[in-house]
C-alpha cells in the first residue's frame, strides 16, 4: 500500500479518471494555482480558470454536465456556495425530477469546509446538512486520504450532483494556504490518521451512502463525518482509559445519501447514541439521526456535540465552540453514566 | 443569405396556435398556475431557432413553449407536460416552467436569469465535444439585472464560449416598466462586457433571423459570444390570468374590490406627502395603461402579410398547422384519461 | 373583532407599523403593483420597486438595516432566496457576532412559501429549516390572520434578522396570482380558519418562539407551522371520530427561535409524537423535534409526514406528496395503535 | 481644491506602519490565516477617506485595515481585533476580515463583492435618514466579475443612491491574472451601466483626492454613484504567507516539495497535447513572475517625495505616527495577556 496526504489522494484519484474519462473537466477560480499539477498535464481547456462568478461558473457545471461533461467544480470554501445555492437548490438538483427522469446532472462541486485554524465564523461554516435537506443532492465527507481519493471517484461515477466537501483541517494545501501560510510559530490540531495514510494501489469508486465502523463498543454509539470521526476516536480512547466504557465510532462518510440502517443496527445494540458534528446544531445531521432512530422505534438516549452559534474567530474561544475531545468525552459520560 | 419564410412562418404559427390552444386548456382549469406564454415574441425565437441544428442547445427562461415547439419536441409531449400528464415530456413532474427535451439539449428554468449560466454550459460542453455547435440563452430583458446574466456574459467572454445571448425585450417584469429599474443602456452594457451587441425589431423575424444568423456563425467559427436585443410585446401579460389584464378587460368587476381600499389608503392620515401619493396614484395607472397597450406589432401576423405565396398554399399550411395543433392537444388530453381512468 | 384575510391583516398591521415608525421602508420586485395600498399611501421613497437583483437588494437590506432602516424587503417566493443567500448567511446573520454584540441588522425578509396549487417543484418549496440552520436568523410562519399580522410586528420590533413566511394557500393575493388568475374553473384546499379570521382591534407585537395550542388531546401530540396545523387540526377531528384517540396539535409560528419547552411538555404527557411538515423530510424540523425530545430524555413514538422529494407539478401526484389530512391520519393511527 | 497632503500622508503612514506592525505579530504566530493587508493601496484608500465624515458610511472588503485606520477607528482596537483579543473591535470574535465601527458606518466583509450591496443599503439609509451623506464601497478588480456587485452598480443607478465604487485594481486575484478571466474593459462596463467611471493612478494619493472628490460631491447633491476605477500594486502577496511570494523569496526551499510532483504531472502519459502542456507550465512561470514583479509604485513613498515640508517637521510626524502604532501594538498585546491571565 502506498500512502498519500488527503490532498494527494484526491489529486492522484482525480488525475487517473481525468487520463481515463476526457469527459471530467475542473473549472473553478484559481484552479491553475490550487491543482497546478492536473493543470501541467490536462491543460488549461480542462482545468480552466474562473471568474469571481459562482454563480455563473456553478450553473454553468449543471448545463455541461446535462451537456455530457462530468464537469468537477470547484467552490474554494463551502461557505461561498450561499452566493450561488440556486444552481444547486433550483437546477442540479431538480433536472432529473423535472425531466421525469430523462435527464441527469453528473457533476462534483468540490469545496473545502470546516474550521479549527482561526479563520473566522465566515470561513470555517461546514454546512453539509444545509446542503444534504436539498432533495437530490449528495454529499459527501471523507475523513482519510483512503476515503477522499475513493469517494471522489464514486462522486464521479454517481449519475447525480454531488458535493465533495474537504476538511481544512485534513486538506494539507488547504490549511497551509489559509492557516498556516509556511509559519512555525502556529500549530492546528491536525487528526494524523486523516491527514494522511494508506491508500490503495489501484483505485476504486467507494460507493456513496455506506458508513464504516470505525471502533467497536457496545455502550455507547458516537456518529459523525470528517474531522468529528477523529475527535470521536480520541474520546472514546480516553473514556475506556478513564472510565471502562466503550464506545464504537461510525463515520457516516456521506451525510446525503445517510446509512440510516449502520446507525440502526449500533444503537439497537448500545442504546445510546452521540452525534459529534461540525455543522450547526439545529436542523442538521444531529437531528436528523435522532428522528432516525425514534422512526425505527429504537428507545436511546441522545447526546449531541456540534457547533451551536456562529464560530468565533479567536482561536481559544473557536477551540471551545468545536466539537471537540473534552466536550465528546464529557457528553459521552453522561450519556453512560447511571 | 434570406431564410426560408414559409418555414419561418409554419414555425411561428405553430407556435401561436398551439399557445392559444394551451389558453383554452388554461381556462378550463385544466392546466394550472403560472402559465407564461410566449405570443409576442414568437419572431425573435423563429428568427434564432430556425439556425440550430443537431447537437446546438437552447436554454429558455419561464416563456419556454415557442422555443421548444420551433426546435421539433414533440407537440402533443409538450401539451401533455402542461396538464401535468404522465405522457409528457417530464412525465408532469417538470411542468410548464421546465419544458425540456435532453435529445435536443434543450431546457429551460423558471429561475430569472438562469438561462445564461446553463447556455454557458451547454456551450462549454459543446465546446470540447462538438466543435462548431453552438448554444442559445433566451431571456427577458428584466432578467438582464439578475446577477448570474450579467457573470454568464462575462464568462462567456473570457472563455469565448459559442453562446448567443438573446434578451426579448417586452419593456416590462411582471407589474415593473423595466427602465423605472435599469441603469443605462442594456446593449451598451453588453458591449463593456467586450460582447457585441445588435439591435433588433423582434416583430420583424427576418430581419431576428439575419442578425442571428451572423453571431451564431462568429460563434461556431470559435469567436465567441454573441448578444441580441430583440423588441417584443407582452399582448397576453405576463402569464395567463394577468391582474393587470383582468383590470383592463373587466374594469368593473375587477376593480371593484380593489379601488375602496386604495382610495382609503391614498388618503389615510401618516404617510407620504400630497404630492408623492399623487405620483403613485399615477404610477398604478400607467401600470394598467401599459398592459392594456401591449397589442399590436404582432410577429406572426407581419410575417404572414409579407409572405410571397398563393393563398391556396398559404392556407394549405395553416390548416396543416391547425389540424397538427388539434391533434398533440387530442393526444395529450387523451393520455390524461388514461392515466385518471 | 374585526375579520381579516390573512393577507389584509399583515398590509394593516404592515401599515401602522410604516405610519408609526419613518424607518420602516418595503422594497422588493414589484412590490408597487403588490402592495398598491402601501404604495399609494407611502409613496414610492418607502415602497419602492427593485430591480431582478435579489443578491444586490437583500444585501442592501443589511446595510440600510445597519444604518438605521427597518427595512421589510419582499423576496417573491422563498425559492428565488437561493439566488441570494449569501446575504442571509454570511452577513445578516452574523454582524452580531462578527460585531461582539455591537451591531444589530433588523431586517424582515417577506417571502411567499408552499404550495398546493401546481407550480412544480421550483415555485412551491417552504425551505423553514434551511433558513433556520442558519444560527442569527429567525424564520416565522404564521398560520392565521392574527398570527400573521402579530407576528409581523414581533418580527419588525426584533433586533436581528427575521424571516416571515406566507403560505400561498393562505394568502389570498398569492393564490390568486399564482394559481387561481381569476378562474372559476380551479379548486384549491384552502384552510379556511387560516385564509381568513378575527384579528385584534388594536395589533399587539406577537413575540418570537412562543407556540400555542390548537386542540388538546393525551393520547399524541401533533406538531407543525403553516398550513400543516390546518392539516393536523382536521386530521386530529377525524381521528377522533373514526377512532376515539385525541390528538393535541402545537403550532409553533416560529421555526426559529423554537418552542422546545412546549413540545417537550406536550410529549412528555402524551409519548407520541408526529411531526407534520411541509418543508424536505431530511436534515429539517421534522428533526430537530426529535433531537429535542431525546434531548430531555423523553422516551416517545415518532412519525413524520413531510415531503420527500421534489414536489411534482401534476396536481393529482402533488396532493399526494404535501402532508395531507389522509397521510396524517394514518401516521397519527399507527402512533396510537398497539 | 486640493488635499491637505500632510493629512493624507499622516493617514497612510499611520496604515502602512499598522500593517507591518501586524505582519510582524502575524509572522510570530499571534494572529491567524488569511491576513490581508492593504500595503500598496493606502494611496487608494487615503484619497478616498478623506472627504468623509459624521454620517458617511463604508464598505470595505477584505483588506479592510487602511480604511478603518484612516476613518478613524481606534487602532488598538483594530489590533485588539486581529489578535482575537476580548478588547477588539468585535471582541475578537470577528477578526481581521470582520473589522467593523459602528459609531463609523463602517464594516467589512470576506465574500468577495459583498461590499457593493452593503454600501447601497448604507448608501440608502442616508438617503432617507441623512440627506447629503454618502456611502463608499472598496473591493479589487477581481470583485467586478462578482453577480451582486454587478447588480449594485445597476441599483444604485436606478435608485441614484449616494454611493461612490472604488475599484482598487492589482491585476491579480489569489494567483489568477484578473484580465484572463475578465471580459472588456472595468470602466468600459461601467459605464454601461450609466454610471460615469474615471481611472485614476492609485499611486497617486493626491489624483485619488482630486477624482474621489468630484464622485463623492456629486453623490452628495442627489447626482447619483460615481465610481473610481484605481491601479495599484500588492507587495506583500495575496494574504500573508502567500505561497507563490514564498517561492519568489526563498525558491530553493519552497520549490523543493513542488517541482517534483510538477514535472512528473507534467510528463506524465495521457492528458493534453506537447503545446498545451507547455502553456500550462508557462502559466505557472508566469504566476510566480508577476508575484515578484508587485513591488514599486509605492503609494506612500512618493507622497512623501511630494511633500512640500521642512524635514524637522516630517520626521516629528513620523515619530508621532511610530509611537501611536506602537503604543497600539502595546496596548492591544496587553489586552491579550490579561485575558489569557
Ligand atoms: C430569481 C427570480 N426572481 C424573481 C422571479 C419572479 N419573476 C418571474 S418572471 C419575472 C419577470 C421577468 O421579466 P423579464 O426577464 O423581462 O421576462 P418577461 O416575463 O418580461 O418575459 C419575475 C420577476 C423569478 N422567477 N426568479
Ligand atoms: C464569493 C467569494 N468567492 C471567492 C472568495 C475567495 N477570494 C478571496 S479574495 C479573492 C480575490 C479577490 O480579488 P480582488 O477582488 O481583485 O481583490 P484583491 O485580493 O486583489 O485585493 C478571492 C477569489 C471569496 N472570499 N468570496
Ligand atoms: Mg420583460
Ligand atoms: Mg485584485
Amino acid at each position: 500500500m502506498r500512502e498519500l496526504s488527503f490532498t494527494g489522494a484526491i489529486e492522484d484519484a482525480l488525475a487517473h479518471a481525468m487520463a481515463d474519462d476526457e469527459r471530467v473537466v475542473v473549472f473553478g477560480e484559481d484552479v491553475p494555482g490550487l491543482r497546478m499539477n492536473l493543470y501541467a498535464r490536462f491543460g488549461e481547456a480542462r482545468v480552466r480558470p474562473a471568474p469571481i462568478s459562482e454563480s455563473a461558473f456553478l450553473g454553468a457545471a449543471v448545463g455541461a454536465a446535462m451537456a455530457g461533461l462530468r464537469p468537477v467544480v470547484e467552490i474554494m470554501l463551502v461557505d461561498f456556495l450561499p452566493v450561488a445555492m440556486s444552481a444547486l437548490v433550483n437546477e442540479a438538483s431538480k433536472i432529473a425530477a423535472f425531466s421525469g427522469g430523462e435527464w441527469q446532472v453528473p457533476m462534483v462541486v468540490r469545496a473545502s469546509c470546516g474550521g479549527g485554524y482561526g479563520d473566522g465564523g465566515q470561513h470555517e461554516q461546514a454546512l453539509w446538512a444545509w446542503l444534504a435537506h436539498i432533495p437530490g443532492l449528495s454529499v459527501v465527507v471523507p475523513s482519510t486520504p483512503a476515503d477522499a481519493g475513493g469517494l471522489l471517484l464514486g462522486a464521479l461515477a454517481h449519475e447525480g450532483p454531488v458535493v465533495f466537501l474537504e476538511h481544512k483541517l485534513l486538506a494539507e494545501d488547504w490549511l497551509d494556504y489559509m492557516g498556516g501560510g509556511g509559519r512555525t510559530t502556529v500549530a492546528f490540531d491536525v487528526p494524523a490518521a486523516g491527514a494522511r495514510g494508506p491508500v490503495p494501489e489501484t483505485w476504486q469508486p467507494t460507493p456513496l451512502g455506506r458508513a464504516i465502523g470505525l471502533r467497536e463498543g457496545g455502550d455507547l454509539t458516537i456518529v459523525g463525518v470528517g474531522v468529528a470521526v477523529h475527535r470521536a476516536l480520541e474520546a472514546a480512547d480516553r473514556l475506556a482509559a478513564e472510565s471502562g466504557f466503550e464506545a464504537s465510532v461510525i463515520d457516516l462518510r456521506s451525510v446525503q445519501p445517510l446509512d440510516r440502517q449502520a446507525v440502526c443496527e449500533a444503537v439497537r445494540g448500545s442504546r445510546r447514541l452521540l452525534v459529534v458534528d461540525e455543522d450547526y446544531r439545529d436542523f442538521g445531521l444531529s437531528g436528523e439521526l435522532a428522528a432516525t432512530v425514534m422512526e425505527a422505534g429504537i428507545g436511546a438516549r441522545y447526546a449531541r456535540v456540534c457547533v451551536e452559534d456562529t464560530i468565533p474567530f479567536d482561536r481559544r474561544r473557536e477551540a471551545q465552540v468545536l466539537p471537540n475531545t473534552d466536550r465528546i468525552v464529557a457528553a459521552a459520560s453522561r450519556l453512560v453514566e447511571r | 443569405m434570406t431564410p426560408d419564410n414559409l418555414k419561418l412562418y409554419r414555425a411561428m404559427l405553430t407556435s401561436r396556435r398551439l399557445e392559444e390552444a394551451i389558453s383554452e386548456l388554461w381556462r378550463d382549469g385544466l392546466i394550472s398556475g403560472e402559465m407564461h406564454l410566449g405570443i409576442g415574441e414568437e419572431g425573435i425565437v423563429a428568427g434564432v431557432v430556425d439556425h440550430l441544428d443537431e447537437g446546438d442547445a437552447i436554454a429558455a427562461d419561464h416563456r419556454s413553449t415557442p422555443p421548444m415547439v420551433m426546435r421539433g419536441v414533440d407537440l402533443p409531449a409538450i401539451v401533455a407536460e402542461c396538464l401535468g400528464s404522465s405522457a409528457g415530456l417530464g412525465r408532469g413532474l417538470g411542468g410548464h416552467m421546465h419544458l425540456m427535451s435532453r435529445r435536443h439539449i434543450a431546457a429551460s428554468s423558471g429561475i430569472v436569469g438562469a438561462s445564461g449560466p446553463l447556455a454557458c454550459g451547454f456551450a462549454l460542453a459543446n465546446q470540447q465535444l462538438r466543435p462548431d455547435r453552438v448554444a442559445v440563452a433566451f431571456f427577458g430583458e428584466g432578467a438582464m439585472n439578475q446577477g448570474m446574466l450579467m457573470e454568464s456574459l462575462n464568462l462567456a467572454g473570457c472563455w469565448r464560449l459559442p453562446v448567443v445571448f438573446v434578451c426579448k425585450d417586452n419593456g416590462m417584469a411582471i407589474t415593473t416598466p423595466s427602465q423605472s429599474v435599469t441603469s443605462g443602456d442594456l446593449p451598451e452594457r453588453v458591449r463593456g462586457f467586450g460582447i457585441p451587441a445588435v439591435e433588433v425589431d423582434g416583430a420583424d423575424a427576418e430581419a431576428v433571423w439575419q442578425a442571428a444568423s451572423e453571431a451564431i456563425l462568429r460563434a461556431r467559427r470559435g469567436g465567441g459570444p454573441g448578444y441580441l436585443h430583440a423588441s417584443c410585446v407582452r399582448p397576453e401579460g405576463h402569464f395567463l390570468g394577468d391582474p393587470l389584464l383582468r383590470i383592463v378587460r373587466r374594469p368593473v368587476t375587477e376593480l371593484r374590490a380593489k379601488v375602496g381600499p386604495l382610495t382609503r389608503a391614498a388618503s389615510s392620515p401618516q404617510g407620504a406627502g400630497v404630492a408623492q401619493r399623487a405620483a403613485s396614484l399615477g404610477g398604478i395607472t400607467t401600470m394598467v395603461a401599459r398592459a392594456a397597450g401591449m397589442r399590436g406589432r404582432d410577429p406572426v401576423r407581419r410575417h404572414r402579410a409579407r409572405l410571397e405565396i398563393d393563398r391556396g398554399r398559404l392556407e394549405a399550411l395553416e390548416n396543416e398547422v391547425e389540424s397538427a395543433v388539434r391533434a398533440a392537444v387530442e393526444e395529450a388530453l387523451a393520455s390524461l384519461e388514461e392515466v385518471s381512468a
